[in-house]
Formats: structure tokens, sequence, C-alpha cells
């Protein structure tokens, strides 16, 4: 076993242990040292990715179950800068959270640590051990406000529903292994090409199921019923890296399932109708998560719909069946990262100790701090895909990649535009609470106006949120050849 | 005396996890909830075991991948139930119930 | 200098001095009134010094057009599409430089006139910025060479009249009237785009030599260019915008609405004659005709003296275009120019008469101004003689030669015309009578003293042209009667204008005649000395439908709200409450419903929440499995 | 560098020294935008007279003058690449002229000076740079640049108690449309795995005409008919811009209703009508008739208004009909007839927007019904303003006139039905509700609550003196225009060529 190929999944580890044990002899007031080495030691591990290279032989371990491929280590890069940013953004928030200083770090670490494998997961057990790994730590990410009842309520929604997911996905699994006998992915996809799969049913059966515990990870209508609740209970920060890693994560794997162990393409064996599966699925979770953010009031409940929205979309990159829609997802999430994590953190500094995330709390922001409104601002249009964003070239490419002359969905891009038209209603409405809105119109109250201070960490995160969302919508030129290049491994 | 094949065990498997999901749709006590997503997993673990037990020999993968995953889960499943019951209890503290009706704060 | 030189820069200074002097004007000579009025007044006597050069050297000489055949001028091109090209170039014939003249000349006249009529008007300047614009688009209209080059001085001449008319804008009435005027003309000139568009696809050309030698092509196309001249000539039914546009100052009246503009209309149907065929021409023959009756019939209750000018231009007009119709445009040109005469001069006329009595102008709170003006009196009587038509007046000679036209081409036409001179002899008999003669009835009349030499200069000037213009002397008919001056009636095919017989001449003149002095005396009869009209009380319900102008106005109104305006507020409405209420806001509201519906999923219930997962299982499993 | 990149980078780039500005120097940032806008102004001008046709499409230009390249996104085939034919010239020259007067209206706004001009700079480079990309991916960028602004600006200067319903209905109209053509353009792009217009061009016009099918054309002609026709205002799709003009500050209005409203037709005319010849074939008789939607069904509409900018806002709408007929006819007569209307309904829109925004700041009304006798105390407003109504209802001496006979030249032969009722909507209609305009608000009595209103002072006239003045050029002189679209001929008629080889 070659341990420098899981060398920056065990640094990870090793930094959320070295976490943990520092926390014992750190006293509460230094604790924001300890976020800070913790981004430090993530950006260290980011740099050595990077110098690493984007080296495009894919190395597998002796057993076959983890590769380490382009398409993996574009979202270990990935998965690397949400787990900085977000390091950065709890350390503005970490006194919110009463109990766990040190833990969260650490819990970002190994949930972080999770993402890593499932980028470079090649077997089913990688998979579901790196499942369990992010969603067990995300179960108490979530819940770790325990002062608060929404916290401790999400926690809870999240653990049941989650686990049923996990539960309907490890027997999916196991029905495909019964059917293929391994639990290799290359390997079954081998014996799909060769005509071993004689009970096929069951191999279909396993193969939804497993499918919906995925789909359940990205939050695709029917299994989306757990978002709202819980990007709404959920700390801020902790919010933000479910809404990208947690969702990411399941994006790499569903590209992995389905085209390196399922092998389906547009011309491939029918062992599956994905296309059919994924276009019903995008449209009803773009419908849903549209419609549904249209009178939201609460912001993180709205970004959890929107999130759901959001979903749809990419997965509108995975019904094209080909590698221009893989790209496409690569590109989306990259822009989506900053997005999501620009917005967040504002909400993250913004929402009240007791109080609800009404939009109301973004009155007078463009006053209160310009820096703030100007991400908020930038981060929303990305989101609603307005140019020269990223969120534009993402939906740009997801769009290209649908529209294939050869596999047109006319329907299928009707509800995509619909949903952009409507999403574009809920993220206006938004911007105007920034720029013009009156506060809460139902109290007395007067909005708040006093000027907010912004730790450095924070006006970290957002400077660099706002240069990445501008960058990838700028010059994309970059992050499209690394995309390409990923997705080559496919096989697509 | 008859012979016990894998589509035996392959039922008792399906009923198990039906059992599970059905106890979880309509138990209202959150451990009770808990304990038949156990059964769900359960079930997948006595799917997995006999299908490794009943695999023919092939060219790829080894036998013993079924029950590795067996092991994995059992783990797995271990630390899911030590989150899952601090959580409850953690609400039980709080809320004194461990009713799932109690728990619509958030919604809409 | 070559002759073609000469033509061509006289005709441009014609043309461009009256819109030079608008557009100077308008930058900033508006400040020093007397300045705006010098200017104006300036260039319109250099350009009928011009045009009088012009005539007198050319008037024999072949229609040319300038610049078009001059190499160095090819380049104005007002437009220029692959084969679809305007050349901004004058066409020099007989009957435009007759026309020059008509219109310099009383543009002169009035203009002097003016000076006095105008001088406490606080809107002076504008005034005579506005009158230098007419006469550019006039005279536009009349070198114009192609259809189209016509058609935008057409639009141009009814932009100024309508700047002329509502002059006085806070009136209400003046408002009104301007934009009723030119709302009326844009109607006919819908019909004379069409005809354009078709004269164009039909002969592949606009220009009006080129059109000559092809001739007409179909009786639609000349029907439609002639909708142009219903609208600008006031031919019935889209008569209705004259009257109102009395509103204008009188001058403009003069000007404009009797003797240039109102007769453009007919001047472009001489003009382009060869482009009617007979069934055309016998539909313009009856509508003239139409309209001649019915204006004539209105005249006779109108108490308004501007108003009863008013009906009687329409008659003529009608007279004019029937004319057209009856194939006599020499006889038509003939009456258009004498009619300008004496019709500027009555309206001019009466402009002394109303400036005279501080604007009033209801003849019966007028009254015995004989005495106070005598030499407006004399002046207008003798216009009022020549309209009449007595015998020896210019009038007469023109008069008599459309009836002959008319009576070798639709006999029922000829009686008609006889009619209608009657009727004209009556209500200018009835004017005559009841504004100058008798006691003074109001205030006004009384107070009355005679006006300024600026205005009765024009006057005795242009008397002497209403008397004398039809003699034998003169030359006008014989100069009409010359076939070299007509387009296209050297083309085989072509409708040629009918030469009147010895019989025509004399039905005309005896008829005319008859019918005039028939006229005089029963309006001698009917109104020397009345203190108010006795006619409503002889006719009865027939006097007043006279008076309320046989209520067209009423039902165009009437036509306008059940059609137009009805449309507009199904076409708001449905904007309104379908397109932006249903439709959009529909939509969103539905989509906004399904939103709301949709949430109602997210019931915040765990045990629900499981559920929908397990069922979602289902679902999915269902749909894709099996 | 070709000139074409300074003249909508200079603004762009103003924008972004405006950001680092404080936002105390309220007169930096109007005098900024007003010098960044004169700045383009002259260098189009410059372009417009040294621009030279090149009628050799087989050039390396393809036709096109003062051509620039360069590398943005060649993995997508997307290129930075500019240049102009006659027909963008003159759009381009329009545009700067509207985007300067439009900076010099701007004087009304008092409140966040700062956004104001840095997003009406950023509005203006982005619509400058729009109609002279030679690259469908930056046309449709660089307009969605421009087009952004507007929805913010109606939200946040905007007038009236529904200014944010009327943001709002802007922005999802109009974002709708946009989506709809970007999702043609992509369909496009399938077909050629290229952006770049004037290769795409040559492509299906010599070396690939049949690359896409008959019913492929027909789906995204459709596409890019609806999706450009909802940002023009294509009836039924034309209620969104009434209200946002009613709402929108003058110089937003004066730059969307004058400037930014045009790039649909242009796209149409630039992108939609070359590539899709067949496609146009199955559309166009419909657009014919959907134009007759918008001048005889919106001039009915204006008829009905009681509010001035409600009524040149539905004009505004109305007008565009002419362009869509001009387009409908496909003749070169049509075509060139559907860009003289374009030009001139941009000048004139920004005139009459600029002129009813100073009526506005005055009265604090633009109801009809409260007004009247204008023309006695604002002589200059009123006399313009009656020329601009004019010039509206299609009066021979504004630029209008030779348009819209240039397009109904253009129609006729084709369609005689549809070109009768729409010179009846223009002639007849259009007067009646432009001088139902002029009786109400000019003339008349002045009633004695009539707020007091005063008249446009010193060099603010200049603004307005420049709009005018060029609509009486293009007016008197409409060959200035057609010259410059003659030089476009060749590659127009190889448009209409295309379309009637079946």
């Amino acid at each position: 076993m070659n341990l420098s190929l899981i060398s920056l999944e065990i640094g990870v580890a090793l930094l959320g242990v070295l976490v943990l044990l520092a926390g014992l002899w750190t006293p509460p007031h230094r604790r924001s040292a300890l976020g800070f080495c913790t981004a430090l030691g993530l950006t260290v591990l980011l740099a050595l990715l990077v110098k690493q290279g984007m080296a495009i032989e894919t190395l597998t371990d002796s057993s076959g179950g983890f590769v380490r491929d382009g398409l993996a280590v574009f979202f270990k890069a990935l998965f690397l800068l949400a787990g900085i940013l977000v390091t950065l953004l709890t350390m503005g928030f970490a006194n919110r959270l009463r109990t766990g200083g040190a833990e969260v770090y650490a819990l970002n670490c190994f949930a972080l640590c999770g993402m890593l494998f499932a980028a470079s997961a090649n077997s089913f057990v990688m998979l579901f051990v790196a499942i369990e790994l992010i969603t067990i730590t995300f179960y108490v990410l979530t819940s770790l406000q325990s002062h608060r009842l929404r916290s401790l309520e999400a926690g809870i929604k999240y653990l049941i529903l989650g686990a049923a997911a996990s539960a309907v996905m490890v027997f999916g699994i196991a029905l495909i292994y019964g059917s293929a006998h391994t639990l290799q992915f290359n390997l079954i996809a081998d014996g799909l090409a060769a005509g071993h799969m004689k009970q096929l049913l069951l191999f279909q059966l396993g193969a939804l199921l497993l499918l919906a515990g995925l789909a359940f990870k990205i939050a695709a209508v029917p299994f989306q019923i757990w978002a709202p609740d819980v990007y709404q209970g959920a700390p801020a920060p902790v919010t933000a890296f479910l809404a990208i890693g947690s969702k990411a994560a399941g994006f790499v794997l569903l590209l992995r399932v389905l085209y390196t162990a399922f092998q389906v393409q547009p011309d491939g064996p029918r062992l599956l109708e994905p296309t059919a599966m994924f276009s019903v699925m995008a449209a009803a979770t773009i419908i849903f998560g549209s419609l549904c953010a249209l009178r939201q009031r609460n912001l993180k409940r709205l970004l959890g719909y929107a999130s759901i929205a959001s979903a749809g979309y990419v997965l509108l990159g995975i019904v094209a069946l080909n590698e221009r829609g893989a790209a496409a997802v690569l590109v989306y999430l990259a822009g989506y990262l900053f997005a999501v994590i620009a917005a967040f953190t504002v909400i993250s500094i913004l929402t009240p100790e007791d109080e609800d995330e009404d939009l109301s709390i973004l009155a007078n922001l463009h006053k209160r701090s310009p820096l703030m409104a100007l991400t908020l601002t930038l981060a929303v249009a990305s989101l609603a895909g307005i140019p020269p964003l990223a969120g534009f070239l993402g939906k740009f490419l997801l769009l290209r990649a649908v529209i294939e002359p050869a596999a047109t969905f006319p329907w299928l891009v009707a509800v995509a535009l619909l949903g952009v038209v409507a999403s574009l209603y809920y993220y206006f409405g938004i911007i105007r609470e920034i720029f013009w809105g009156t506060g809460q119109w139902w109290t007395e109250k007067a909005p708040e106006t006093a000027a907010i201070k912004l730790a450095d960490s924070q006006v970290v995160v957002l400077v660099v949120c706002v240069l990445g969302m501008l960058a990838v919508g700028l010059y994309p030129q970059p992050i499209l050849e690394i995309a390409n290049a990923a997705v080559q491994g496919l096989g697509l | 005396m008859t012979d016990v094949g894998l589509e035996h065990y392959l039922v008792v498997s399906a009923a198990l996890f039906c059992l599970g999901l059905l106890g979880v749709v309509i138990r209202r006590n959150l451990i009770v909830m808990y304990m038949s997503l156990e059964l769900m997993l359960n079930a997948a673990n006595l799917a997995l075991v006999s299908f490794s037990h009943h695999q023919p020999p092939s060219p790829h993968g080894s036998p013993l991948d079924g029950q590795i995953m067996v092991f994995f889960i059992i783990t797995v499943a271990a630390a899911e139930v030590a989150v899952g019951l601090a959580l409850i209890v953690a609400l039980y503290r709080k809320r004194q119930t461990t009713d799932v009706a109690d728990l619509t704060s958030m919604k809409l | 200098m070559t002759d073609h030189e000469l033509k061509l820069t006289l005709a441009m200074v014609v043309l461009f001095l009256p819109l030079l002097a608008a557009v100077g004007i308008g930058l900033g000579a508006r400040r020093w009134r007397g300045l705006s009025a010098g200017l104006s007044l300036g260039a319109t006597v250099i350009a009928f010094v011009c045009s009088l050069i012009l005539f007198i050297k050319f008037h024999g000489a072949p229609a040319d057009i300038v610049p078009a055949t001059d190499a160095a001028f090819h380049g104005i091109q007002w437009l220029q599409l692959g084969d679809f090209s305007v050349d901004f170039a004058a066409l020099i014939d007989p009957l435009s430089l007759l026309m020059m003249l008509i219109v310099t000349t009383v543009g002169t006249l009035v203009q002097i006139f003016s000076l006095a009529y105008m001088r406490t008007d606080a809107g002076y300047s504008r005034y005579f910025a506005g009158l230098s614009l007419f006469l550019f688009s006039m005279l536009g209209i009349v070198l114009a060479s192609n259809l189209l080059l016509l058609f935008i001085f057409w639009e141009l001449v009814g932009v100024s009249s309508y700047l002329l008319i509502s002059h006085w804008f806070e009136k209400p009435a003046a408002a009104d009237a301007g934009k009723k005027a030119f709302i009326t003309n844009r109607i006919g000139d819908f019909g004379f785009l069409l005809g354009i568009l078709l004269v164009w696809q039909l002969h592949g050309t606009l220009d009006i030599i080129e059109l000559s030698n092809i001739g007409a092509v179909t009786t639609a196309a000349g029907l439609l260019i002639f909708c142009g001249a219903v609208g600008k000539s006031a031919q019935f039914p889209l008569h209705v915008w004259l009257p109102d546009a009395m509103e204008g100052p009188t001058p403009v009246s003069a000007l404009i609405h009797a003797a240039t503009m109102v007769a453009a209309g007919v001047y472009m149907l001489c003009k382009l004659f060869f482009l009617f065929t007979p069934d055309a021409l016998v539909i313009i023959s009856w509508i003239g005709g139409i309209t001649a009756l019915l204006a004539a019939l209105m005249a006779i209750q109108q108490n308004d003296i501007k108003r009863i000018l008013a009906y009687s231009t329409l008659s003529q007009l009608g007279y004019m275009v029937m004319a057209v119709g009856c194939a006599g445009p020499a006889a038509s040109m003939f009456h258009l120019t004498t009619h300008a005469a004496f019709k500027a001069l009555l309206f001019l006329g009466a402009g002394a008469v109303i400036y005279s009595c501080h604007h009033e102008q209801d003849i019966w709170k007028l009254g015995g101004l004989r005495k106070k003006l005598p030499l407006t009196y004399r002046a207008f009587v003798t216009g009022a003689l020549a309209l009449a038509g007595f015998p020896l007046m210019s009038g007469f000679f023109s008069k008599d030669a459309i009836l002959a036209q008319a009576f070798m081409a639709n006999q029922p036409l000829f009686y008609l015309g006889v009619a209608v001179a009657l009727l004209t002899a009556f209500y200018m008999m009835r004017c005559v009578l009841v504004a100058f003669h008798g006691e003074p009835r109001g205030e006004a009349a009384r107070d009355a003293h005679e006006a300024p030499g600026e205005m009765t200069g024009p006057l005795i000037f242009l008397s002497i042209l209403s008397i004398g213009l039809g003699w034998h002397f003169f030359g006008l008919n014989d100069f009409l009667l010359n076939k070299n001056i007509w387009l296209g009636t050297t083309i085989t095919g072509a409708v040629i204008p009918n030469e009147i017989t010895h019989t025509a001449h004399l039905a005309a003149m005896i008829s005319g005649t008859i019918a005039s002095l028939a006229g005089l005396a029963l309006g001698w009869v009917a109104y020397r000395g009345v203190k108010q009209d006795p006619l409503p009380g002889m006719l009865g319900a027939l006097a007043r439908g006279m008076r309320d102008k046989f209520y067209f106005d009423e039902l165009y109104a009437w036509l306008n709200r059940w059609t137009q305006e009805r449309l507009a507020r199904y076409a708001d409405c449905f904007d309104r409450w379908i397109i932006a209420g249903l439709g959009v806001r529909g939509s969103s509201g539905a989509v906004d419903l399904t939103g709301c519906l949709l949430r109602l999923v997210q019931s915040g219930n765990l045990q629900t929440y499981a559920l929908l997962l397990a069922l979602g299982l289902l679902v999915m499993l269902t749909f894709f499995l099996f | 560098m070709s000139p074409l990149t300074y003249i909508f980078g200079w603004p762009i780039l103003m924008a972004l020294v405006l950001m680092a500005v404080p936002r105390e120097n309220r007169s930096v940032f109007r005098w900024g935008a007003i010098l960044a806008t004169l700045g383009s102004l002259v260098l189009a001008l410059f372009v417009f007279a040294k621009f030279e046709p090149i009628n050799d499409l087989t050039s390396i230009n393809h036709g096109y003058a003062f051509v620039q390249t360069a590398e943005w996104i060649p993995s997508l085939g997307i290129s930075f690449h500019v240049g102009v034919d006659g027909v963008s010239m003159l759009l381009v020259l329009m545009a700067a002229l509207v985007a300067f007067a439009a900076a010099c209206c701007a004087g009304g706004i008092k409140a966040r000076e700062k956004e104001f001009s840095i997003l009406l700079l950023l509005m203006t480079g982005g619509i400058l740079g729009a109609f002279m990309a030679l690259d469908i991916f930056l046309m449709y960028f660089l307009h969605e640049l421009a087009l952004i602004p507007t929805f913010i600006m109606i939200g946040v200067w905007g007038r009236g108690e529904n200014r944010e319903f009327a943001a709002y209905k802007t922005t999802l109209y109009l974002s709708l449309g946009a989506l709809l053509a970007l999702v043609g353009l992509i369909m496009i792009y399938l077909h050629y795995e290229t952006f770049n217009l004037p290769e795409i061009i040559h492509r299906v016009q010599s070396t690939q005409p049949d690359l896409m099918t008959t019913g492929q054309q027909g789906l995204i002609f459709a596409l890019l008919m609806f999706g450009l026709g909802i940002l023009v205002g294509l009836w039924p799709f034309h209620t969104w811009a009434p209200l946002a003009y009613g709402a929108a500050p003058t110089a937003t209005a004066m730059m969307h209703a004058g400037v930014i409203k045009k790039f649909g037709l242009f796209m149409i005319i630039r992108v939609a009508l070359p590539i899709l010849p067949d496609g146009a074939q199955q559309w166009l008789p419909v657009l014919a008739w959907l134009c007759l939607g918008n001048l005889l069904y919106c001039g009915l509409v204006a008829m009905r208004q009681r509010d001035l900018n409600g009524l040149i806002g539905n004009s505004s709408v109305a007008h565009m009909g002419f362009v869509f007929l001009g387009i409908a006819s496909m003749t070169l007569i049509g075509l060139t007839g559907a860009v003289m209307v374009m030009v001139a309904h941009g000048l004139l829109a920004a005139l009459a927007f600029a002129l009813s925004g100073h009526l506005h700041q005055q009265a604090r009304t633009l109801d009809m019904d409260k007004l009247g006798g204008l023309l006695t105390v604002m002589p200059f407003w009123g006399t313009l303003l009656l020329m601009a109504l004019l010039a509206g209802c299609g009066l021979p001496g504004f630029a209008n006139f030779a348009g819209e006979i240039t397009v109904f030249f253009g129609a006729w032969k084709t369609m005689p039905l549809i070109t009768g009722i729409a010179a009846w909507a223009a002639l007849v209609i259009g007067a009646v509700y432009m001088l139902r305009a002029a009786r109400q608000l000019l003339h008349g009595p002045r009633a004695d609550d009539a707020p007091h209103t005063e008249d446009i002072p010193g060099w603010h006239k200049l603004p307005f003196i420049i709009l005018l003045g060029a609509l009486l050029l293009f007016g008197f002189a409409p060959k200035l225009l057609t010259n410059k679209i003659e030089t476009a001929r060749e590659s127009l008629e190889h448009v209409v060529e295309m379309y009637k080889r079946k």
C-alpha cells in the first residue's frame, strides 16, 4: 500500500486530531488561534496538492478502491479551498458556539477528510465510508449550537433522514454486490461490458437504491426534504460547508458511479435509463427549489431552497451524459463554492444571536458595511447566473451541455429557463433588502444602522470569494482547461 | 430438510428492510425510529453476507469483499448510534420529549 | 448663364429663401419682431420677383427637370437604395410656373396684410416663421419632380397648416381645429401613400416625367392618389376640417385655406392628370360635384363671415375637382387661379372687417359697414361678384369654362353645377347685404373704422386681379388651353383634356349668367333690410340641417367613437386586464400559488418527512424499474 | 488597438476609476460620466468619418472595418472580437450620441450619484460594445452588462408608486427574453463549435449551407425571434415597456428605450437572419403579422394613455413594429429601412424621454389631464416636445419618416395588406395620439392650479439640441445613413439571397 497516495487525507485527519489535542490546552480566548492554525495547515496542504500539480496520471492503490486522477485532484482542491474558507469563516463565529470551540475545527477537518476520500472513491466500500464520515460529522456539526433548539432539531432531523438514506444506499450496494460479485467500480464496469451481469433486475434495483442515497446527499427531489430544515437550523458556517462540501461530494460520487462503474452513455448498454430518470429529477428539483423559495423570508431557509434548485441545475450536466456535461458540473461547482461561502459568511456575521435570519436583517447593509453588501450582491447575482460572474458561466455551460443536438429535451430546457427566471425574483428580493429594505415593517423597530466591524479572517473570506467569482466569470480559460482534463478519466 | 438457498436469505433481508422502513415511517418515538434504522442496516448486512457466501467463483473480485463491507457497516453504525443517541439525549434534556411531533419549529 | 441654369437658380431661390427665413427666425431673429417680419416678407417678395421672371421667360417652354438632367447636380439624391431612389429635383413646367406665381403673389399680399393685422399679437415672429415654412412647403409641392418628394412636401404643408391654425393655441377651439385638420388630412394622405406605393409597384418609378410617358395603368392607383387631394382640398367626405380651420388668423385662412394649400389637391390632380383612367375620372367628378353642392347648401345658413367664405371655398374646390373629373384640367386650373385671387380678396376683406370690428365675426352683429368701411366694402363686393360669377368678372369666365366641360362630359353634373352657381350667388348676396348694408346691429359695427394702408393696399391689388384675370387680354385661358403644357397627353391611349365645343360654350355662358343673376336677385329679395334670417322660417328642417352642416361632424364623431376609439378602449382593456393582468400577473400568481402549495410539503414534521422519503423511493422504483 | 475598443472601453474604465473616488465628490461623478461619454462620442464620430467600406467579403475580416481580435476563452471558441460594418457603425454612433445626452440629463439624480454614474457608464460601455462585437458570446455578454444596470436603476432611482413592481416585472421579463435567446445562440454554437460570427456566416453562406436542418433552424429562429422579441417589446410581450419607462429615471429610460432596446433587433438582423435563412422563411410571415400587434394595437393603446410617459412608452413599442415589418419584408430596401428606423427611433425615444423627464422634474406629474398650455410657460421645451411628437408621427424632415417610408417601400410588394394596415397605424393612429398629447400638454389654456414649471436652462439645452439636430440632419439627408448601410449591402444581399434560395 502506497501511503503517499493518501498523504493528503492523512494530513487532514492528522491536522484534525492535532487541533483536537491542542484544544485541550488552549484557553478559551485563544481558540481563534486554533482556527488560524487549521486554516494555515489546510493551506499548506492545498499548496502541496497544487504543487504536485494536476498531474493527470491515474494512480490507484493495490486494492483498487482508491483512485487519484484528474477528477479526484480537482475535487480535492475544491474541498480544501472550501475547508480553508469555512475554517476562516468559523473563526468569526466560534464565540457563538458556546461548546466545542476547538472541536468545530477538528470536525471540519474530519468532514473534509471524508470529502477527500469521496473524491477518490473507486469502490463501494470507500464510497460508503467516505459518505458516512462526512454525514456523521455533519450530524454533530449541525447540532453544535446545542443551546439553540433549532440547531438540535436540525441535527436530529438530519440524523434520522440521513441514516435512513444511508440504509437505503447500503441495501442498494448489497444488491449490486449480489449481481456483480464485486464492489470495485472498474470491475463492475468490466463485468457489465463482458455481459456477465445475470440478475439484471437485482442490479437495477440496487443501482436505483444507491442513486437514491446519493440523491439524498445532493438534495434532489424527491429526497430534498431534509435540506431546508437543516440549512435553516445549522450554524451558518456549517450550512456553508454543507451546501458546498457535502453537495460536491455527492456529485463527484455520482459522476464516478454513473460513468466509471455503470458506464452509462447515451448510446451505451441500456441497463438503466439514467437520462429519463435524471431529467425528471432535475426538472422536479429545479421547480421545487425555485418555487418554494419565492415567498421565503428566512434567509438561510431561502438559500436552502435555492441550493435545491442549484442541485437541479447541476443535474442538467449529468442528464447530458457527456464530457461537456461533466465538465460543466465541475465548473459550476467551482463558481458555486465562492458564491455560497460568500453568502453564508455575510449571514453568519449578520444573524443576531437569538433571532430569526429574516430578510429584514439585511436592511441598510450597504451603509453598515459596503464590503458585505457588495459581496452578498455579487454572490446572489452569481447564483442567479448574471454575467460577468462565475454563476453565469456555470449555467451557460450546463445549458450548453443539455442542449446537445443529439439529446434534446425541450421541456427540460424550458423548465430550467423558468427556474432561472423565478430564481431572479427571489435573488432580486435579497438585493432589494440590502439596498432599500426598510427593516421589519410588522414591528415598529427601525432597522439597525450601526456600522459592522469585520474581523480580518472574514475580510479575507469575502475578498477571496469576490475575486473568485469574478475570476471564474471573466477569465474562465484556466478552470475550463482543468475541468476538461479532469473529466477525461471518466471514460466518456 | 429443505435446503435454505440465497433466495430465502434475500427474502428475509428484504422483509427486514421493509419492516425497518415501515418502523421509521410510522413510529413517533425517536428511539424506536432509530432502532428501525438499525434494522434496515442489518437487512443490508444479511444480504451482503449471503451474497458473499453464495458467490460463484469469478475472475474478478474476492468473495470476501461482501463480508468486509459488513464490518465497515457495523462500525459505522456504531458511530452513528453514538452520535444519534447523544443528540437524542441532548434533546431530551432540553425539551423532556422524544416525540417527533414536538420537533416542528422549522417548517414551510 | 444658360436657360437651364437660370431656371435652376431661380427655382432654388424661390424654394429655399422662405425656408431660410423660417430657419433664421427660429434660430434667433424671433426676438426682434420687425426683423422676423422683414425676413419673411423679404424672402417672399424676392421669391415673387423670381417667379415672375421665370413665368414670363419660360411659360412656353416644355417641362424640364432640374437639376437631375444636370450632371453637376446629380448628387442631390435624397435617398438611394438599389433600384429605389428619390432624387431631390425640381420639375419645372408651365403649370408649376403658374402655380409658383400664384403662391408667391398671394403670399406676398397676405404677408403685407399681416404686418398690420397681426401687429399686436404676441406670437408675431412665430406667425411669420410659420408662414415662411408654409411657403417653402407649398413651393415644394409645386416643384416636386417625383411623387415621394411631392408626398414629403404634402405632409409639410399639412404641418405648417396645423401650426398656423393653432397659432392661438391657448384658445381650445383653435387648438382643436388644428388637430382636426392635421388628422383629417392624414386620412387622405394614407390613401395617397398607398397610391404612391401602388404606382411604384405598377410603374416601377415615381418620377413624374417618367410616369407621364407610361400613362394610367389602373383605376385603383389613381383613386388612391386622389385620396390625397380629397384630404388636402377638403373634398367630401373629408371636408369637415376646413370650416374649423377658420379658427386660425384670417390672413392664414386667406393664404392657406382659400388660395393655395387647399388648391394643392387640385393642382396635383391637374399635374398628374395622365394617371387617371376614365373610370377614375367619373368618380372624381362626382365627388367634386357632391362637395360643391353640399358646401353651397351649408354656406347658406352660416352666420360667421369667415365660415361662409370657408364653405364657399369648399364649394369652389368641388367645382375645380369636378372639372378635372370632366377631363378639363385647363378649366380647373383656370378657376383655381381666379379663385385664388377673389377668394384671397374676400378673406382679406373679411379680415379687414374683423380687424375693424374688434374681432366680431357674426354677420348678424355687423351691418351698415358700407359707410364705415367704404374701401373694404368695395373690395368685398368685387370679390363677391367675382365669386358669384357676375358677367365679365374673372369668376364668370372660369366658372363658365367648368360648366362647359361638365356639359360635354356629364350632363347631370352640368345641371348640378348651374344649381351651385345659383346658390353661390345667393349666399354671397346674403353675406354682403347682411354684413355691409342696413343699420349696425352691434357695438363693434358702430365703432368700426377703416383699416390701415398695409391692409387696404393688398385689397385694391387683388380687386384688380379679381376683375380682370379672366379677360382675354391676360391670356390665362389661352395659356392653359395650350396642349403642350400638359404632361402625358402625347402618349397613345391617354385621356386627352376635352376641347370645349361651341355649343357647350354657349350653354355654359347662358346658364351661368342666368344662374348668377337669378341667385343675386333672390338674395336681394330675401335679405334686403331684414333684421334676422328669414330662411329658417321658410325651409324649416332643411335650414337647420344646412346650419348644422348636415351633421357630418356629429356623424364622424359618432363613427370615430364607435370604431377607432372603441377599438382603442378594447385594446387598452385587453392590454391591462388580459395581457398584463391575466397573462403576466396571472402566470406569476399561478407560479406563486404553486410555490406556496409546494411548501406545504415541508411540514416540519420528521415523520411526514420519513414518509415522503419512503414514498419518493417507491415512486422512483415504480417508475424506473417497471 | 482598434478605436472601437476605446469607444466602449473608455466608459467602463471610467466606471472603474469612479469606483475609487469617495462619494462626497458629487460633481466628479456627474462630470466623469459626461466626460467619458463625450470621449466615446468623439471617437465614434471619428470612426464614422474614417469609416471606409470594405466590400470584399472574402477578405480576412469578412467586410468589417476596425477589426480587433484577442483570445479570451479559446476552449469554448469565444474570443474578444470587435469590428463594424455600415449597419453597426450607425448604431454605435447613435448609441454614443444618446449616451452623451443621457449623461447630461442625469442631473436630476440627487441621491447616490456615485452608483448612478457608475451604472450609467457600465451600461454605455456594455451596449456600445455589444453593437460592435463580432463574437456572439461577447455580444450577449456585453448586452447583459448593459441590461442589468437598467433593473437596478429602475429599482433604486425609479419614480412612482409601483417602481418596485416595474423593476421586478422588467427584470423577469427581459431575463426570460435574454435566456430564450441564449438557448438559441447555444444551439447555433453547438452546430458550428464557435462563436465567431463572421466565420459562422461565411460557413452558412458558402461552405456548409445545410449544416442545420430546416426543422432545427425553425426552432432556433423561433427562440431568437421571441427571445429577442421580448427584449424589444414584440407584441404580445410588450407590457413591460410602458411600465418600465414610466418608472425609470430619465437617463435610464433614454438609454434603454433609445439604445439597449435596439440590441434585440440588431441581433435579429446580425445573427438570426444570416445564419438561419430557412428558419427565417418559416417565421418571418408570423413576425409580419405580429408587427401589426405593435403598430396597430399598441398605437390604439397609446391613444388611451393619460400619462405622458405611458404614451411615449407605448408609442415607442409601436414604432418597433416598423423595424419588425422591415425585417419581415426581407428585402434590401426593407432591411435598410429597418436600420434607419432603429437609428431614428433611438434618437427620438431618447429625446422624448429627456423631455418628459424635464417635465416630471418640474411639475412632479405627467398626467396630461392636469397639465396644459405649457407652450406659453416653457417655449423651448414646448417647441422641442412638439417637434418630437411630430417626428413621432412620421413627419418628413425627421429621420423617422425616412426610415418608415423606406420600410413601406420594402414591404409593399410582398405584403400589401400588412403594409396598408401599418400605414394606417403610422399616418392616422400615430397622428391621433401624438397630437392629442400636443393638444393636452402644450395647447389650450393653463389650469389655475397648474404646477409651476420652468423652461430648460442654459447649457442644459445642449443634449436636447444634439438629439434633435441629429434627427433633423438624418431626416433632411437620409443619404448619410443609407450611404453607410450601402457599404454593408453585399452582406445584406447575401442574406436576402440565402432567404430566397428555396
